[in-house]
């Protein structure tokens, strides 16, 4: 199938998972105890404040009623006012997706940078010591928790030594880079360990393929052996992980963007969940959605180019 | 003062609504008087009212009249010149009963008139002894009523959000730029009335930044690298290590924060089962069988001071009682013993997920309640959650904080103690005499019988406990050596028309 | 055998043994070859009798738990003592191999013309557009149609003979003097095996390539090598010209062997299976190691091993049994 | 006893360091109270925030509690979490996995429909969205976790299957008569039990960092409980002056996750029959 | 046994893309019309190459896969629309032995508990003397029985496959399908198993549909023959028969492309040319033309019908002639 078939295929087959998303999330949300106007006013407000602001956004209607509104609006792409900070959600997420994805982006290549290499001298270097220190100290990786990390990266490199930051987000690409190494890095370790693992079995795996001692009996370097052959294939199955992963990677930035007052949308989702503001928590699971789906895409496209037997 | 420069001020939460009357909460209150100005503003030490746009006011003898003449030349941020009618226009938004939460503080007002190019009229209906300080009062700050009607919107409602966007006041400071939950810079004004104390006009900066933290480590962590040049809400648990910090100063401003547990007292619980705390002597025995003093060194390092009323020693016509429930174990046996609760009973409280002092007071009082054999149960519950169960009534104890908004009892008095306005602080204690009396304060223009009504209420309201009384505590606030003159007003208005930062 | 030619290849006394978690696996256990010019040499013998492991030891493509000893003379230089830059030099230029399974030894993700003008990349001093013609040659070479489209062609859209002759292919890209082909129609259908034998037969004729082919298959032996070496638990039990061993066994497990084989005729008769299993190769083995299951055994079968000896001309085995096989006696 | 000292030499180094490290946190988590040297909620006003000394190891906190009793009494509610958060999941998601991946059809294709929703939406915050819903504690935690864990139990389940139904040996039954809930119950998910059980072992770890994030954020265990994540979410803010607080905690939290992940690993080795 | 125009095809999995572009779902024909028969007591040798769909009609025959059309009948019952009792006593009669030793036996049951497994639930003795049975299982395919408390991964090729031998037998049947039982081994092994099958038809009689590719081992096993090539029968008949005189070039090809194990008996020419076409777009017409050596032109185009055309047994050849003698 052509590649342009592949993505129309892809992205005819999301659509009716963001209409199932879309209810998912209509219903969650308004099975949250509470609602936007008690978090807002608070307990202290009179009951006819209460309601007077319950009926100007529309809250006093049917839970039909506002689907249909809902839907009908995101239509038009318009995804109502947030509720806490009183203006087009669009326009805060606007401001905040380019900072995840920005944040997101950084992790997986620092994930990548790290682990791509270290797990190719591992899987050389299988079971000898090089083997055993890279895998120690990735599970251990794995098995921390990423706030912890975080506050550890946070006190180190910040605080004492003060190459980075403390939080924030910068302006201008070297400085936005600048300000997002360290949350990058604390969000990438777990995710660094998951390829890790997953590279390093695959190289194992590909060394031990049979067109590996093929091609070592052509004669060939082991630099042309080790990039051309065996690189490539290892990757493969790697770069679905990669995708795979895209949702738990914008979870992990919930936590993160938080101990780094990175602005991003993980922060905003769990803020806005608490402040019940249900149009905001509509717009940005719909956007994640299509932001992992289009990271499956992408996946799915690298996956083709390097490996000629999926595309058919 | 050094003039010019950039200040960057971390708060915990953004502000939401930069309405004067149609906000709701603290993260706008606190900053409103950075923008806006009000007729009277509070004095330093939160007890009394001081000059702000008027200059003069005059109360008459009955009591129903209050006459205010305003400062001349005043502009506001744009340019345009502060007039007489636009000090009606406000008043008049700000007391409409179908606006905002904060109506109520300006409801004796008959009427509000201009009776000359520099002076308003207020007819009252009744003799209001509250209604100085409710001109030094956030939600009656002067608005430009042109600029306002002339913002985008059919109704008044989207016409006071879109205003609230680019807000302009007579303030310091003037917003230019907000990036929601991320920042927001203030631009000096240069048309503001004041001048500092060395004859200058203020304010002394050029530009003021708030960046949004939530999270405390991460404040601090930037306070400390100098990415920022002062902070609010410094957990008390760091307090120490930041006074000891030679690039630091560490600023604990007085104020009427107060931090209690509220009892649900009524007899029943929502669900129908009996209430324990129903009885006040149980009240006043779970009340005894805390230490406070404990308390206070774990949570406040020692910061804090024990509550003495349920309003703090700062609020006007306090009236408090030394070792109000000092620990006392036996007795709080004793008087559970008395109201046959001596084994001891469940109870439930919830406090607020993520929230380091509600933790910690709670653990404490847990672990202390439990050598009477009260079990403590905790649901830790997010915001939204929590205020629906308040409004609902249906709670065991909730944990809570309370600042003033007003130089002036009657506030707390009515939400803690006269039931009628919101049952209490949904605790649904009830006392007819409390009632009575602050009903007849609040028309109550001599200072002494007004002092004896406040007496007797909090005389009353202690006794029968229906909060856990925990402490008072100053506003912790951080800022590096170089960065001066921020003031907090025991109201907890941030005040940042004098900082400066010193070069 | 007087006048046998000098050996290009020559390999002595080789053994290979394998760390293992159960312990040491003597997988090859004193093999000698010898192979002239243009010799086309069969290695015969059941599975696990270490025909790839001699092999993959002679280019030392062996993994790392495998240790090595012997020899392996390459026109007089040892292949197993040359430093490994050496060895890559001659490995695909001189000595090609070619695998079992093309599926698996191609790279799946790589072009067939990339796969083959890697190697002419490695052997010969041509540019990339010398390469494709070469690589076009050499597919029309082994018989692939319309060999200039199929270059860009990946291995998983080949049939499984085509991958074989592109394997072929790639291994004759730099015209080597010794082609090793260990078991290269085993995964094929006996018309396409058959087709493979005979363009290998041709090949090796035209180009005057050496050839040891490996293989389980007693017909493929007959009908495309000259000589055989059969081999038995890492050792190889005979050795001699087709023709000789096939009629005349030396070895009792060659005879036993070519028994068990379905021979044309009689429909329906028994076969003659070799009792017994092959014997484990992590245990120490006395004597002959087909003892146990051979059918001429005696009592210092079991004892002593046979000394490789002459059975006939050119003809040598490692049995106590070769006389007795020799005159047919059929055992008691 | 040699068949234990059989498999135990048979067993692989990782599986034999991961025996360790649980076996050491199931015993604190089944009797924390006799290895813990205090009462993990009793105050101690005379050693508040004290630092590792020899009374106590991992030093004290802001209300003087030893933090090795309390990081001892925490393992109980930490491995808790990694088991009751999972079981549910496992259980389910492989009888779904089962069945979807056995009979395919209508089922899988809802089943994708499923799968495309929950990996398309960020695992942490549906699980915070439903723990809002539900109120947070343990109980709800788990509930939460098991709504969206499923799928992945499910997913890998399925494709076991998928591959194990084409088996000869899942042919032969079928030719033998067999029921089909014999086929599935003993030829089928026997063997595919193995990669379930391996990411079983994976994911008690990920529990337990998610429960501790949403200890972290409130979410979770409620306190007194004594839970890693919630104990450095109350030492976070005297990180600077009292690290103890939080280190020991992370060191449990780090330990326990490598403590599964090497069972895991070993897990797999000793589960392949070929070996 | 009875198979009548037996006919399977795979669907090939169509993409939503092609679905969109209004593509017909194309299929692979794996059986294009297949019809056999297997007498009491008689061994069926099938042969053919790779792909041509013979384990399919295997897996038809104990309807491991549902036939698009045709009929299988045994002992006169069409056997496709069994369900239930009469299918399980079906599956009582007619029995399969896999390819893969490796592959077809559970690797988590022990020798022992897959052979009672097959006993209990076909309740075929008491459960008391299931024990005794699977002794006896184990002897008839000559394996020690302490066999039965080992595991399938220690055993040898050879005898797993007598194991999956003595599974089949387990229930009695009267009819075993052999698919390709002995390809995966060694060949001082294969021809055990072969004797065994030969050994166990003699004293049993059992019916043996017996499919492999090895010319050589199917002459010594099968009284009959049936040819295939790409989904269809091209030859069948008595096995010596058309080992003497092959009448379908196919037939010929396949004899010729066997190495012989007579080293004097060598040919350099090719048996036959060109790759084997691929089933999802067979040629038209008979589907071996491409490779044919004699293929005239109306072998293009018109599919030869499998019939004893001049007498003899049936060929689907335009061009067979008369069966020589
Ligand atoms: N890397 C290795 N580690 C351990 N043992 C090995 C290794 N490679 C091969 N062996 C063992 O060496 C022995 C010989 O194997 P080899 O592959 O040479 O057999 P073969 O004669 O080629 O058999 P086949 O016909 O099955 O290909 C076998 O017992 C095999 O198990
Ligand atoms: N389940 C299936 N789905 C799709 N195609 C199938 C399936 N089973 C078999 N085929 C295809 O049907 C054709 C006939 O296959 P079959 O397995 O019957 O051939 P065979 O003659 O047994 O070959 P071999 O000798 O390789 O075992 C092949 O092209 C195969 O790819
Ligand atoms: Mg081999
Ligand atoms: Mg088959």
């Amino acid at each position: 199938m052509s590649k342009a078939g592949l993505i129309a295929a892809r992205l005819l087959q999301i659509v009716p998972t963001f209409l199932l998303i879309g209810v998912v999330v209509f219903v969650l949300a308004r099975l949250l105890p509470g609602d936007p106007v008690s978090a807002m006013l608070g307990d202290r407000a009179s009951d006819e404040a209460v309601n007077r602001l319950r009926q100007q956004m529309g809250l006093d209607r049917t839970i039909f009623e506002q689907f249909a509104i809902f839907l009908e609006n995101a239509v038009r792409g318009d995804f109502g006012t947030s509720i806490a900070f009183r203006v087009p959600v669009t326009s805060v997420i606007a401001e905040r997706l380019p900072v995840t994805l920005a944040l997101t982006g950084l992790a997986t290549l620092i994930a990548l940078g790290l682990a791509v290499p270290l797990a190719f001298v591992a899987g050389l270097n299988a079971n000898r010591w090089p083997d055993f220190l890279i895998r120690s100290v990735f599970q251990v990786g794995l098995s921390s928790p990423v706030f912890y990390v975080g506050l550890i990266l946070l006190t180190v490199f910040a605080a004492w030594f003060r190459w980075f930051p403390v939080g924030g987000y910068g302006e201008g690409v070297a400085d936005i880079l600048w300000h997002l190494l360290l949350p990058a890095v604390t969000l990438a370790l777990s995710f660094a360990a998951v390829i890790m693992r997953n590279l390093r079995a695959s190289v194992l795996e590909v060394l031990n393929a049979e067109f590996v001692d093929f091609a070592r009996a052509k004669g060939l370097s082991r630099r042309v052996i080790l990039t051309r052959h065996v690189l490539r294939n290892a990757l493969i199955s790697t770069v679905t992980l990669v995708g795979l992963h895209a949702g738990s990677l914008l979870g992990g930035a919930v936590i993160t963007e938080s101990v780094f007052a990175v602005p991003g949308m993980g922060r905003l989702m769990v803020d806005s969940i608490f402040a019940r503001d249900y149009p905001m928590i509509q717009a940005l699971t719909l956007i994640l959605a299509v932001v992992v789906s289009l990271a499956f895409l992408v996946t799915d496209l690298v996956q083709m180019a390097l490996d000629p037997r999926v595309a058919r | 003062a050094t003039r010019g420069g950039k200040m960057v001020y971390a708060r915990y939460a953004d502000s939401l609504f930069l309405d004067p009357v149609l906000n709701d909460a603290n993260v706008d209150i606190w900053v409103l008087t950075n923008l806006y100005d009000t007729l009277l503003q509070p004095t330093a030490d939160g007890l009394g009212v001081q000059p702000g746009l008027a200059t003069k006011w005059d109360v008459s003898g009955d009591g129903k009249t209050v006459t205010l003449a305003l400062r001349p030349g005043v502009k506001f941020a744009d340019g345009s010149a502060l007039t007489a009618d636009d000090v009606k226009w406000s008043l008049d938004r700000a007391r409409d009963p179908k606006a905002g939460a904060w109506n109520s503080s300006l409801a004796s007002i008959e009427s509000v008139s201009v009776s000359g190019p520099e002076t308003v009229t207020l007819a009252l209906k009744h003799p209001d002894p509250t209604i100085l300080p409710a001109l030094a009062t956030f939600n009656s700050a002067i608005l430009p009523q042109k600029a306002f009607e002339a913002s985008p919107g059919a109704t008044p409602e989207e016409k006071a959000k879109s205003f609230a966007e680019k807000p302009i006041g007579t303030g310091p400071f003037v917003m230019t730029a907000w990036k929601r939950g991320v920042s927001m810079t203030l631009k000096r004004n240069p048309y503001y009335w004041k001048q500092g104390e060395d004859g200058k006009p203020l304010p002394y900066l050029d530009e003021l930044e708030f960046q949004i933290i939530p999270d405390d480590a991460t404040r601090l962590l930037k306070l400390k690298a100098g990415e920022i040049d002062g902070t609010e809400f410094i957990p008390y648990a760091r307090v120490k290590e930041l006074q000891a910090d030679p690039n630091l100063r560490m600023e604990l401003w007085p104020s009427t924060r107060v931090r209690y547990l509220t009892f649900y007292c009524g007899p029943t619980y929502k669900d129908g089962k009996p209430n324990p705390v129903a009885n006040p002597k149980v009240r006043q025995a779970l009340n005894y069988a805390v230490n406070k003093d404990a308390i206070i060194q774990i949570t406040t390092l020692g910061l804090g001071k024990p509550m003495r009323s349920f309003m703090s020693a700062t609020t006007p016509l306090f009236v408090g009682q030394d070792n109000l429930y000092k620990y006392d174990l036996a007795k709080a046996k004793a008087l559970l013993a008395e109201a046959g609760m001596a084994n001891g009973f469940d109870l439930q409280i919830y406090s607020l997920s993520g929230n380091g002092d509600d933790a910690n007071d709670l653990a404490a009082v847990q672990q202390m309640w439990a050598q009477v054999g009260v079990k403590l149960r905790i649901d830790q519950v997010d915001n939204a959650t929590r205020t629906a169960r308040y409004r609902e009534e249906n709670f065991g104890m909730r944990t809570s904080a309370w600042t003033n908004d007003i130089s002036d009892p009657s506030q707390i008095t009515s939400y803690f103690a006269y039931w009628p306005n919101i049952h209490s602080l949904h605790s649904n204690w009830q006392d007819k005499r409390v009632d009575e009396l602050f009903e007849k304060s609040q028309q109550e223009i001599d200072p002494k019988a007004r002092a004896e009504q406040y007496r007797e209420i909090q005389q009353r309201y202690n006794e029968s406990a229906p909060i856990l009384y925990l402490y008072e505590t100053p506003y912790p606030v951080a800022f590096r050596k170089n960065a001066k003159g921020f003031v907090q007003i025991p109201l907890g208005n941030n005040l940042f028309e004098a900082a400066y930062i010193e070069k | 055998m007087t006048e046998r030619p000098q050996p290009i290849l020559e390999v002595r006394d080789l053994r290979v043994r394998f760390a293992t978690s159960r312990g040491e696996v003597r997988a090859v256990d004193g093999v000698n070859l010898a192979l002239a010019p243009g010799d086309t040499l069969g290695l015969v013998g059941e599975s696990g009798s270490g025909k790839s492991v001699t092999l993959r030891a002679i280019l030392r493509l062996l993994r790392s738990n495998a240790t090595t000893t012997g020899e392996a003379r390459w026109r007089g230089q040892d292949l197993l003592a040359m430093p490994e830059k050496r060895l890559r030099a001659l490995r695909g230029r001189e000595i090609a191999m070619i695998f079992q399974e093309p599926m698996s030894a191609l790279n799946p993700v790589i072009p067939i013309g990339v796969q083959i003008a890697e190697s002419l990349q490695a052997h010969t001093a041509l540019d990339a557009a010398g390469r494709r013609r070469r690589a076009i040659e050499l597919l029309d070479l082994v018989g692939i149609p319309s060999a200039a489209q199929r270059l860009a062609g990946y291995p998983h859209e080949f049939s499984g003979g085509m991958r074989q002759r592109a394997m072929i292919a790639i291994a004759l890209a730099a015209e080597p003097k010794l082609l090793l082909a260990d078991e290269p129609t085993t995964a094929l259908d006996v018309t396409i095996q058959d087709q493979i034998l005979k363009l290998l037969l041709r090949l090796s004729r035209e180009l005057g390539m050496a050839m040891v082919l490996v293989t389980h298959d007693l017909g493929v032996v007959a009908e495309t090598c000259e000589r055989v070496s059969v081999m038995y638990a890492g050792r190889v039990v005979e050795t001699g010209p087709v023709d000789r061993v096939f009629t005349a066994p030396g070895h009792a497990y060659t005879d036993a062997l070519l028994r068990s084989m379905p021979h044309g005729g009689v429909a329906r008769a028994p076969l003659r299976p070799i009792p017994g299993l092959p014997p484990r190769l992590d245990r120490p083995l006395q004597g002959c190691p087909f003892t146990p299951r051979c059918a001429y055994a005696e009592g210092r079968c079991g004892a002593e091993a046979p000394p490789f000896a002459p059975v006939a001309p050119g003809q040598e085995a490692a049995c106590w049994a070769s006389d007795r096989l020799a005159r047919r006696e059929v055992p008691a | 006893m040699t068949a234990v000292a059989l498999a135990w030499r048979r067993a692989p180094v990782s599986l034999v360091a991961g025996v360790v490290i649980l076996a050491a946190l199931a015993v604190c988590a089944l009797a924390p109270g006799l290895i813990a040297p205090y009462d993990p909620l009793a105050f101690d006003y005379g050693a508040l925030l004290q630092p590792p000394s020899a009374p106590h190891p991992f030093g004290t906190d802001q209300f003087g509690r030893d933090i090795l009793s309390r990081t001892i009494a925490a393992a109980t509610v930490d491995l808790q979490i990694a088991i009751f958060a999972t079981l549910g999941p496992l259980v389910i998601g492989a009888i779904v996995g089962l069945l979807v991946g056995y009979y395919g059809g209508l089922a899988d294709a809802v089943f994708g429909r499923l799968v495309d929703l929950v990996v398309t939406f960020p695992f942490l915050v549906l699980v915070i969205a439903i723990v809002a819903v539900l109120g947070p504690g343990l109980s709800n935690m788990y509930i939460a976790i098991g709504v969206v864990g499923w799928v992945f139990y499910a997913r890998l389940m399925r494709a076991e299957v998928m591959v194990l139904r084409g088996q000869d040996y899942v042919s032969a039954a079928k030719v033998l008569g067999y029921p089909e809930r014999r086929i599935l119950l003993r030829h089928i998910l026997p063997n595919a039990a193995r990669p379930i059980l391996v990411y079983w072992m994976t994911d008690m770890a990920l529990a337990i960092l998610l429960g501790s994030s949403l200890g972290y954020l409130g979410l979770g265990a409620q306190p007194p409980t004594a839970e890693w994540g919630v104990l450095i979410a109350d030492g976070k803010n005297f990180f600077s002056q009292a690290w103890w607080i939080t280190v020991f905690p992370g060191a449990a939290i780090v330990l326990c996750g490598m403590g599964f992940s090497l069972f895991g690993d070993g897990l797999a080795d000793l589960m392949d029959v070929r070996r | 046994m009875q198979v009548e125009n037996l006919t399977k095809a795979f669907p090939l999995g169509r993409s939503l893309a092609d679905a969109l572009r209004g593509r017909p779902q194309r299929a692979l024909q794996a059986l294009g019309g297949v019809s056999l028969s297997v007498n009491r007591g008689e061994t069926l040798g099938v042969v053919g190459e790779s792909g041509c769909g013979k384990s399919t009609l295997a897996r038809c025959l104990v309807r491991l896969y549902e036939p698009d059309c045709g009929a299988v009948r045994f002992e006169g019952k069409d056997v496709l629309g069994l369900t239930g009792e009469a299918r399980r006593s079906y599956h009582r009669r007619v029995q399969m032995v896999f390819q893969d030793p490796y592959a077809s036996l559970n690797p988590r049951l022990s020798v022992g508990d897959a052979l009672a497994e097959a006993l209990t639930v076909h309740r075929i003795v008491e459960p008391s003397a299931t024990r005794d049975r699977v002794g006896a299982l184990l002897d008839l395919v000559h394996l020690p029985r302490d066999a039965a408390d080992r595991y399938p991964h220690e055993f040898s090729g050879g005898q797993r496959q007598r194991v999956g031998i003595a599974r089949a037998l387990a229930v009695e049947p009267s009819v075993i399908i052999a698919d390709e039982p002995v390809s995966a081994l060694d060949v001082s092994v294969q021809a055990q198993v072969v004797n065994l099958f030969l050994e166990l038809q003699d004293r049993l009689g059992l019916s043996l549909v017996f499919i492999t590719h090895d010319l050589r081992l199917v002459r010594h096993v099968s009284h009959r023959l049936a040819v295939m090539y790409l989904g269809k029968v091209v030859e069948t008949g008595d096995t010596e028969a058309v080992f003497t005189a092959p009448r379908h070039p196919y037939t010929r090809a396949l004899i010729a492309a066997v190495p012989q194990v007579d080293p004097h008996q060598r040919s350099t020419r090719e048996a036959v040319r060109g790759e084997l076409p691929s089933p999802i777009a067979p040629p038209p017409g008979c589907p071996f033309h491409p490779r044919c050596p004699i293929a005239e032109p109306r072998c293009r185009t018109e599919v030869p019908a499998l019939d004893r055309r001049h007498g003899g047994w049936p060929v689907a050849c335009h061009l067979a002639g008369a069966p020589s003698t």
